[in-house]
């Protein structure tokens, strides 16, 4: 192990822990943030990942999460927009710090990779991960007005 | 049967599984051996016909008769579930109300969209070369296209989506797999025999014989069934409803 | 350590198969059933995987280079996990039928109007 | 050699299974559905096997759920219409 994986199996097992704590417990509207950040926490996971085994093809699968993670939770905030519009989340403070954590580990891989075609890819990864988890935040929080079935 | 009868017989089928599985644990090679001997053939069999992604060549090239009955099983219950989902004589369809979306996650949606779609099939075409293929990429595709009903609303969604074309689309696909699996056997080799083509350059889009052509063979099957699913799905949840008379 | 995968395994699929049985919602049920089908993939990949191995992926490494994991197994894996989300698809479309049917999706009840 | 890692996400797989079997409400078995995709596609990461982690991403990140979440839509669509009928 370098200390990428090692890096990757503390902002791992805390990170996803504490994402799967809060799926488990507590009211609705925390369970939505939490499966929100879950693809949050994991997509940087990931990223180091693949940079700890030097294999850049596994950024494959950061890119897909950080895709396909807040589609996900837009699934959810749509559907469940009945339920939570009368108690709708707010986890911001969290949310930004989660969105700062991926950020941070997208720059620090930028420094390390260098300019090029990788380097875009990383930023690629990075604007989808934030933008589409404080999308998905938004959408979480109000996203859907005056929901009926549609 | 009574409930607590049921949980006794449940604990003890339970723990006689869980006793013979532990057994079985222990007597397993253990993780993280050194000793694959069907892997180390497989890679030196994906090497020698060029496939970069050894997973693909096992997928689409050695056990490609293996995925012809994965499809089928996708095959028989996208058929399964479009019979068991159809519109009854007693359900009608109401038209469903448009949904107010927050602007900023109509503007997420249309935007990422496009991008989507675009890794999907990146997933599906390097397929032969990265980790990916015509199953992930598939699904990714498909999902790209609901993001329609998630960021704007249903009809938007039914517009672009012409459920008619998916489903030739899906039947095409199946088909094609076969005829790239009969055309082996014209060309006098077995069926889904990969020798029809020549293996190209190793780590190139066009390399790996029919490797490519399978692999884009599954990803359209696989895009065209999510999609017919999740129509039937939708249709059933946002629109179809049961006529009770009085509305 | 050298069995705790196989270990983990088990203890998904039993804990789906609990889940299957004392489940009182056929949706959840379908579920659990999703839960027991993720233990065989964690068995395929616990017996394929190959200490200090990468992935037999030659986009971005020389063939030869490093050791690597087994990739029947992965195939396995793969195919499976999309052609399990249809079979789900398919379980969940057969609930809604019986929704429809007997206005429950209960089984203690399904049961009950039964007999 | 990647042990600690390996044994962190076997554990955090088992916790999400264990979970997900555990919550009792469909819409909350989805979301805890939804983690343990995500938790079994970190554990194919580590298991050197990127195919499979794509696969189950993106299968379990959006479509599984959209698959259940409609289905539970459908489902107490029809128990409130049978309501509103007795009535």
């Amino acid at each position: 192990m370098n200390g990428w994986t090692w890096t990757a199996t503390i902002a791992l097992g805390v990170g996803v822990g504490a994402a799967v704590w809060g799926v488990v417990t507590g009211p609705l509207r925390r369970r939505v943030v939490a499966q929100n950040l879950s693809s949050a926490l994991a997509a940087p996971g990931l990223l180091l990942l693949a940079q700890g085994y030097g294999r850049p093809a596994y950024v494959d699968l950061a890119l897909l999460l950080a895709l396909l993670g807040p589609v996900g939770t837009l699934v959810f905030a749509r559907l469940l927009a009945d339920d939570l519009a009368g108690d709708p989340p707010r986890a911001w403070a969290v949310t930004l710090a989660v969105a700062g954590y991926g950020a941070v580990v997208v720059l620090v891989l930028c420094a390390v990779t260098g300019p090029g075609r990788a380097m875009v890819k990383l930023l690629v990864v990075g604007a989808l991960l934030i933008g589409g988890n404080l999308v998905a935040s938004r959408a979480l929080s109000g996203g859907f007005p005056g929901s009926r079935r549609g | 049967m009574t409930r607590r009868l049921r949980m006794i017989v449940l604990a003890l089928g339970g723990a006689g599984l869980a006793a013979l599985f532990v057994a079985a644990c222990f007597g397993m090679p253990g993780f993280g051996g050194d000793r694959h001997p069907y892997g180390d053939r497989a890679v030196h069999a994906s090497l020698a016909r060029r496939t970069a992604n050894t997973i693909s060549s096992v997928n689409f090239d050695q056990r490609a008769f293996d995925t012809l009955g994965e499809m089928s099983i996708l095959f028989t219950s996208v058929l399964g579930t479009v019979v068991l989902l159809r519109q009854t004589r007693d359900e009608k369809r109401g038209r469903p109300q448009p949904q107010e979306v927050a602007l900023p996650v109509r503007r997420y949606a249309l935007v990422v969209l496009p991008v989507a779609l675009v890794s999907g099939l990146y997933v599906i075409a390097h397929g032969q070369l990265s980790p990916g293929g015509g199953f992930q990429g598939g699904v990714v595709a498909a999902t790209a296209l609901h993001l329609l009903y998630l960021g704007a609303d249903y009809r938007a969604l039914e517009r672009i989506r012409p459920i008619g074309v998916f489903e030739v689309g899906d039947a095409l696909s199946a088909s094609a797999y076969l005829v790239t699996g009969l055309a082996g056997v014209l060309a006098g080799t077995a069926f889904l025999a990969n020798t029809l083509l020549p293996y190209g350059t190793f780590n190139t889009l066009s390399s790996g014989g029919t490797v490519p052509l399978l692999n884009a063979a599954i990803g359209m099957e696989v895009a065209c069934a999510i999609v017919i699913l999740l129509a039937r799905f939708l249709d059933q949840a946002v629109e179809i409803e049961e006529d009770n008379g009085k509305r | 350590m050298t069995v705790l995968p196989y270990l983990v395994a088990v203890w998904i699929f039993l804990t789906g198969c609990y889940g299957l049985a004392t489940s009182r919602n056929l949706i959840h049920a379908v579920g659990c059933l999703a839960v027991c089908q993720s233990a065989t993939y964690v068995l395929l990949l616990a017996v394929g995987y190959r200490a200090g191995a990468t992935a037999p992926v030659y986009s971005d490494i020389k063939p030869g280079s490093r050791p690597v994991v087994d990739p029947v197994v992965q195939a396995l894996t793969l195919t499976d996990i999309v052609v399990g989300a249809t079979v789900t698809a398919l379980l969940l479309s057969l609930v809604m039928q019986i929704s429809k049917r007997h206005g429950t999706v209960d089984p203690d009840e399904l049961r009950e109007l039964r007999g | 050699m990647d042990d600690p890692l390996i044994v962190v996400v076997l554990l955090l797989v088992a916790a999400a299974a264990t979970a997900a079997v555990a919550v009792r409400d469909p819409v909350r078995q989805a979301l805890v559905l939804a983690v343990l995709g995500v938790c079994l596609a970190l554990l194919f990461t580590v298991t050197q096997a990127p195919d499979v982690g794509l696969s189950q991403l993106a299968v379990g990140s959006a479509v599984t759920p959209l698959l259940i979440m409609l289905s539970v839509r459908k489902v107490r669509r029809r128990q409130q219409d049978g309501k509103e009928k007795e009535r």
